[in-house]
């Protein structure tokens, strides 16, 4: 029994098939796996490896190079506030406080019932409109608590990937 | 061919070479953590920075090829490199737990060594304990290898040894920055059977050896060069000891053979010297028990038993044995003694078909299926002639009663267990023979039936040669002396042809070396003295970090 | 000015190839299949085209590189993992006009022999990576890429990666790495990626705004982009600029336009009216320029190496005089610690550690000599990496420590005990010298008494 | 001739004012008379320079090399951790260490065995010297006697520890005397201190 859906074991596989290494398709398993499971724990390291034929070390190793692959399980919804240079000079920290408060969560942290996760993150490179905020892989640019809440009540767009 | 200079040392080279390789020919120490001589070059410890004449940058030795004309000076000519490394070495330490009075690396860490001289290291801590990345430390990674991710310098080694070269791919960094930290997967233990190597290549104390682990001070270690007798391989190691005790086995490098790795079951052989207890004393058999007599005694017994046989004069009245796990020169006095003592004997080297596995390897890398080291060199002095003889073959005419006495050498296996079957058979032809001599080196209920038992030294105990299964010559060291009275075989079958009236052969291992050259067309022209292996770099070596004489093996 | 970047992308329909295609598009891409790949190259050398990613290497120089041995294949990676702080040019690009980074792409793979290119943008890209998709599939579908290259009878299959969250994969061996699926470690050069790229192949990776210039090179031609900018330094650059302007956002200028003259017009001027403190014109990774540095600077790579800083990638951060430079300091320092891969040991290592101090004299803990320990550590980073991110982290420690010392010095507790954690233990140090007058007190102490456990 | 310079004495005469019974006996009186004074001094209770060894003792100098002693940590755990150093300076080879392994606690070697041969210590203070945790220092334990070379002369770690003996001698020479020992105590302190936190009563 899979912990991916089939389509994704299908785009894993043609991947596997036509990329130049079975070992280029890791990062997109990866995230596809994240996206579906909202984690890469051992059982979702392991999967991967039986997949790609490599070792569940490698994998292992390369999920937790990557900041967007989570060891614990993430929030259904991810906000991440941008700490970067650009949104510093903007006042993102308070910005951040701001959001944590309102959403009943701290940066780094996921709501108890799972609901989201709010993070700090490195420039995601929206600095015109700082402090940038990205709701999964939406772009929000200034967005204020109670603008974000509105946009939380929206069912999430596709997580790319 | 391109013409480097390293601080003014002049060398011409082939093509390719890097220049911390042509630096190790030179003499001239190009400090290092990442490089390996038998694992692909990655760069990334940056303590092998020089500085070469018309680069912008500092370059690292260890992957930079050397060119024509180039220009080299390492940090003991130039105080650019020099004060880079000084720097390397300062990162190197500012998260490192400094804990070396429990470390079992102390006195061959590459840190230890790099910091204390005076062109790298001997500075003062600018960080406080306090402020220090901790990690995580012990952590058990199964029978073999202990890792202290705390000391890790990140060389990745060990990382490339297990997917280069065994394949096993357990370990890998995660994490990033100065958070990264070497893992196996869930901490699993390591099912890799070469995983020993792993704790010869770390060049700090993040790996660490289970089985040495806090044994003994490397400080205090005696080192003796010899070949394992683990398989036909023959792969060179060092026989590390202290106080009359086997501490541990390292490898010595020698890429004709084994390059720089060892299998962990050749790694862990010296325990079965010790699994069972030791022959320490010869024996005669009086009336059904065996009682404990001095040499003297012992070898007039058996030499009148043998006697005896041998005026029979009936053919193949006399069946003799002889272990593929003795020496070169062992088996040379052991047949020189039964062919020239008795008519047409029953002479052979097979318990089982050794003949057969030594041309099987049982993996990819270094193991082979046949367990004995010499086997190629038996087999070069025609003792496994007769298609289908051996042991078998032995037993069989034992029980027709076509066997007067028999005379066997026997080592047991030092990796594996004993087959009981060839056991079997051997008390079984010592129940069906009049009379028997045996030299062996341990304890056993298989030789209660004989009627002599001489204990013999076993191996790192005795000088000689194996022939490996390529045919590569190569020389056994003595690290301990035999327990009680056991002697080398060689110095036993002396006594015994002396005893049978023939001119006692000369014991020393040059002069019976040079009768086995003359004796065995392929030998020709080898000399017992340049048989020391090429292994130039030994793994840990005393005191200092692994060198590289050879180029990068690739595969 | 003549707008080359830029000139479609303001058209909200620009992202479907029908609309793109009356507007141009793909035009270019003709052109250059008219002439030999070996023409394109000559073609991009002359026009003086240099990379838009930070290093500014020239493009036909590049491509020149390539010489596949037989039985080779030749690889075009597109870095599209915009990372550098401060830096959304190439994120402008992709969302207002994907088709002219496709058209680009095809041009750069026809030039150097590539049949496969790949397009590999960071993980926060991923809206945009959606975007470019959807283009990609319509081009697809309009026979433009794919078994043929419009109507020639060259093949390229475009593929797109998102990477997953990491700096390090925008440095090009390190995107290499990532592309096959590794933790993002850059490789030792040499040998280069020219040689030994991706999967060992011949491999050519540039900037999104370099190949987004190709389309106009091909259609206007050599000379019309050369006489654009400056003598070493032509055509035009995307600047994004943000902080504390009036009107952040990405412009495109000429080579060679007054930065001061874009601070006040595009820019809008700095925020509030307040007083200009200090610019960083290319990304955090190149040194900060002080206002009055910026006097006579203009936009291009020549006037901004000599005023002692780069263009980068033209992520232009603007500092007003309320900004606390230790502080921002400190959030750059953060981000190089955070983003350093942990191959190499200078950058592992020091990055972490200067960091650590930052902190440290941000909480007034800091020791007298630890801006001279900062200024050292980046020294023995500086030019002993792997690749460029530990040079990277050094310029805004130094550049910043440097020029606005005294806001550091301020942070210093006046008086201090700069002796480390061992030594200021109320017992005192564990390494007493012969000589230490301490010590010498106790052997001259008279002994008197009955014996007593005295420690 | 040297010779002929020589002074000529007079030996007859000499001996003549030798035989002068006035001069002897005063003569003998003189050597005598320091002897006599401090016969007087000392039979009136004066000045004794000796004492009554072994119940009086004089104090050592704290810098004095008597028989070792092992500190602990404040959990009464040995401070050893088995590094070796002390047997490796050792110059009369009487030091023996056996190192076993406890569940990691951050330091996870300890010494299982660590014994000094008394009989062959010289008490030159390398072994003190070159410990780098204050885990062996020494005491102004100095009256080392036995009826038994073989047996008692060897000290194991339970005798280098708890030994009442060493509070009242007290610790000897260790490096860096000017500062009190760091995280090591000796038996005794550690009794006082978790006496102190327990508090009188209980």
């Amino acid at each position: 029994m899979s912990l991916l859906s089939a389509q994704s074991v299908a785009r894993i596989d043609e991947l596997r098939r036509t990329e130049p290494t079975a070992q280029c398709a890791l990062l997109t398993a990866l995230r596809l796996m994240q996206r579906e499971r909202r984690q890469i724990g051992v059982a979702e390291v392991e999967e991967i490896a039986g997949l790609l034929g490599l070792s569940a070390a490698s994998v292992d190793g390369v999920a937790r190079f990557y900041d967007q692959f989570s060891r614990e399980p993430t929030g259904r919804r991810i906000v991440s506030v941008c700490r970067g240079i650009a949104c510093y000079l903007r006042g993102a920290e308070e910005r951040a406080g701001q959001i944590g408060r309102a959403l009943g969560v701290r940066p780094g942290e996921t709501t108890a019932d799972g609901r989201l996760t709010l993070h700090l993150v490195e420039c995601i490179g929206d600095c015109d409109h700082a402090p940038a905020v990205m709701l999964d892989d939406a772009f929000l640019g200034v967005v204020t608590p109670e603008g974000l809440r509105a946009l939380l009540e929206q069912a999430p767009t596709d997580g790319g990937g | 061919m391109p013409l480097v200079t390293i601080d003014e040392q002049p060398l011409e080279v082939e093509p390719g070479t890097l220049i911390i390789q042509a630096a190790d020919r030179l003499g001239i120490e190009v400090p290092r953590f990442c490089y390996h001589p038998d694992l692909r070059p990655e760069g990334n410890c940056r303590m092998c920075l020089v500085e070469v004449k018309g680069y912008p940058r500092l370059a690292v030795a260890c992957a930079t090829p050397v060119v024509d004309g180039m220009i080299v000076s390492t940090p003991h000519t130039s105080a650019l490199a020099q004060g880079a490394v000084r720097g390397v070495l300062e990162f190197l330490l500012v998260n490192h737990p400094l804990d070396c009075p429990i470390c079992d690396q102390a006195g061959e860490c590459s840190l230890q060594d790099f910091y204390m001289h005076p062109h790298y290291g001997l500075h003062s801590s600018e960080v406080d304990p306090s402020e220090k990345v901790r990690k995580r430390k012990a952590i058990d990674l199964g029978p073999r290898v202990v890792l202290d991710s705390e000391r890790c310098v990140m060389c990745s080694r060990c990382v490339r040894f297990s997917a280069e070269v065994s394949g096993a791919s357990e370990l890998q960094f995660v994490q990033r920055g100065n958070h990264v930290e070497l893992k196996a997967f869930e901490d699993r233990a390591l099912a890799d059977p070469y995983a020993g190597n792993l704790v010869d290549i770390c060049p700090v104390g993040a790996l660490t050896s289970k089985d040495f682990r806090f044994k003994c001070r490397v400080w205090h270690l005696e080192h003796t060069d010899s070949i394992c007798a683990g398989c036909s391989t023959g792969c060179n190691l060092r026989i590390d000891h202290y106080r009359g005790e086997i501490q541990r086995l390292v490898p010595r490098r020698n890429p004709a053979v084994n390059r720089s790795w060892l299998c962990d079951e050749g790694r862990l052989s010296y325990r079965a010297l010790s699994a069972a207890p030791r022959l320490t004393q010869p024996r005669v058999r009086h009336d059904g028990t065996h009682d404990d007599v001095d040499w003297e005694e012992a070898l007039a017994a058996a030499d009148q038993g043998l006697h005896a046989a041998r005026t029979v004069g009936r053919p193949t009245a006399v069946a003799a044995l002889a272990s593929t796990s003795a020496t070169n020169e062992a088996l040379l006095l052991f047949k020189r003694y039964v062919a020239s003592t008795f008519v047409a004997p029953l002479l052979d080297c097979r318990f089982g078909q050794e003949d057969r596995w030594v041309e099987e390897r049982e993996d990819a890398l270094l193991r082979r299926r046949d367990k004995h080291p010499n086997t190629r060199g038996a087999m070069l002095l025609d003792l496994a002639e007769t298609p289908d003889g051996g042991l078998r073959q032995m037993l069989a005419r034992a029980r027709e009663g076509a066997i007067d006495a028999a005379l066997l050498l026997y080592y047991p296996p030092l990796v594996r267990q004993e087959d009981p079957a060839t056991l079997e058979a051997l008390a079984a032809l010592l129940h069906a023979v009049p009379f028997s001599v045996v030299l062996t080196t341990h304890e056993g209920a298989w030789c209660r039936g004989a009627s002599v038992v001489l204990p013999v030294a076993a191996w790192s105990e005795e000088v000689g040669t194996y022939t490996n299964y390529a045919g590569v010559v190569q020389r056994v060291g003595q690290a301990l002396a035999p327990p009680g009275a056991a002697r080398s075989a060689v110095q036993v079958l002396g006594d015994l042809l002396a005893r049978a009236g023939r001119a006692r052969a000369s014991t020393a291992p040059g002069a019976l070396f040079a009768e086995l050259v003359a004796t065995v067309p392929t030998y020709a022209g080898l000399a017992y003295e340049s048989l020391v292996s090429r292994a130039a770099d030994v793994y840990p070596p005393e005191g200092r970090m692994a060198y590289g004489q050879e180029g990068f093996a690739g595969h | 000015m003549e707008r080359i970047l830029t000139a479609q992308a303001g058209h909200d329909d620009q992202r479907t190839l029908a609309a793109a295609r009356s507007r141009g598009a793909y035009e270019g891409l003709r052109r250059a299949l008219d002439l030999t790949p070996q023409e394109v190259i000559t073609a991009v050398t002359e026009s003086g085209l240099r990379g838009r990613g930070g290093a500014g290497f020239p493009t036909g120089r590049k491509w020149a590189f390539i010489r596949p041995q037989p039985g080779q294949a030749v690889y075009l990676l597109c870095n599209a993992d915009e990372s550098e702080p401060g830096t959304f040019k190439d994120h402008y690009l992709l969302e207002r006009d994907p088709h002219l980074v496709l058209e680009g792409v095809c041009i750069a793979a026809y030039a150097i022999g590539a049949h496969t290119a790949y397009i590999y943008l960071r993980g926060e890209y991923a809206s945009l990576g959606r975007i470019l998709e959807s283009a990609l599939a319509e081009a697809r579908a309009a026979g433009l890429i794919g078994a043929t290259l419009l109507d020639s009878s060259v093949a390229l299959q475009i593929r797109m990666q998102l990477g997953a969250g990491a700096y390090i994969c925008g440095e090009e061996t390190g995107l290499i790495q990532s592309l096959e699926g590794r933790r993002g470690y850059p490789r030792v050069r040499p040998p280069f990626p020219a040689v030994h790229g991706f999967v060992n192949q011949p491999t050519v990776v540039n900037n999104v705004e370099t190949l987004a210039n190709l389309p106009w090179i091909m259609t206007h031609g050599t000379d019309a982009f050369a006489r654009i900018g400056t003598e070493k330094s032509t055509g035009t650059k995307l600047i994004s600029v943000c902080g504390a302007v009036n009107r952040p956002g990405v412009y495109e200028v000429e080579m060679g336009y007054p930065l001061s003259e874009f601070l006040d017009h595009e820019a809008g001027g700095i925020l509030e009216g307040r007083a200009l403190k200090a610019v960083i014109p290319g990304g955090t990774s190149v040194p900060v320029l002080t206002a009055q540095e910026t006097e006579g600077v203009t936009i291009d790579f020549e006037s901004m190496q000599h005023a002692g800083t780069m263009l980068g990638s033209g992520g232009m951060i603007v500092f007003d005089e309320t900004a606390s430079m230790p502080h921002a300091l400190a959030t750059m320092a953060d981000f190089y610690a955070h983003e350093s891969c942990g191959e190499c040991t200078p950058c592992r290592e020091g990055t972490g550690w200067m960091a650590w101090i930052i902190a440290r004299l941000l909480a007034g803990q800091g020791r007298p000599d630890d801006l001279e320990r900062l200024l050292r550590i980046g020294n023995n980073i500086e030019g002993r990496t792997i690749c460029g991110l530990g040079d990277a982290a050094v310029q805004p420690v130094r550049s910043i420590i440097t020029k606005f010392r005294p806001e550091f010095e301020a942070l210093l507790p006046a008086v201090i005990d700069s002796r480390p954690d061992w030594q200021r233990h109320e017992h005192g140090p564990r390494t007493a010298r012969h000589g230490d007058p301490a010590r010498e007190a106790t052997l001259s102490e008279p002994v008197t008494g009955p014996p007593t456990a005295r420690l | 001739m040297a010779r002929r310079d020589l002074p000529v004495v007079n030996v007859t005469a000499v001996a003549e004012d030798a035989e002068n019974p006035v001069t002897e006996a005063g003569g003998t009186l003189a050597g005598l008379e320091v002897t006599l004074r401090r016969m007087v001094r000392s039979l009136r209770g004066k000045d004794n320079v000796t004492i009554q060894y072994p119940e009086q003792r004089k104090p050592y100098s704290r810098r004095f090399r008597g028989v070792h002693v092992l500190t602990q940590r404040a959990d009464g755990s040995l401070k050893c951790v088995a590094c070796y150093l002390c047997e490796t300076a050792c110059p009369a080879e009487c030091i023996t260490i056996e190192a076993a392994e406890v569940p990691d606690n951050g330091i996870e070697k300890v010494a299982s065995r660590y014994e000094i041969d008394l009989s062959r210590c010289i008490f030159c203070g390398f072994c003190v010297d070159a410990c780098p945790e204050e885990a062996l220092i020494m005491s102004r334990e100095y009256d080392l006697t036995t009826d038994d070379r073989d047996g008692q002369m060897a000290y194991g770690i339970a005798r280098l520890t708890e030994r009442p003996e060493i509070d009242a001698y007290g610790a000897g020479y260790r490096p860096h005397m000017q500062y009190p020992l760091v995280e090591s105590y000796l038996p005794t302190q550690r009794r006082q201190e978790s006496a102190a936190e327990t508090g009188p009563g209980t």
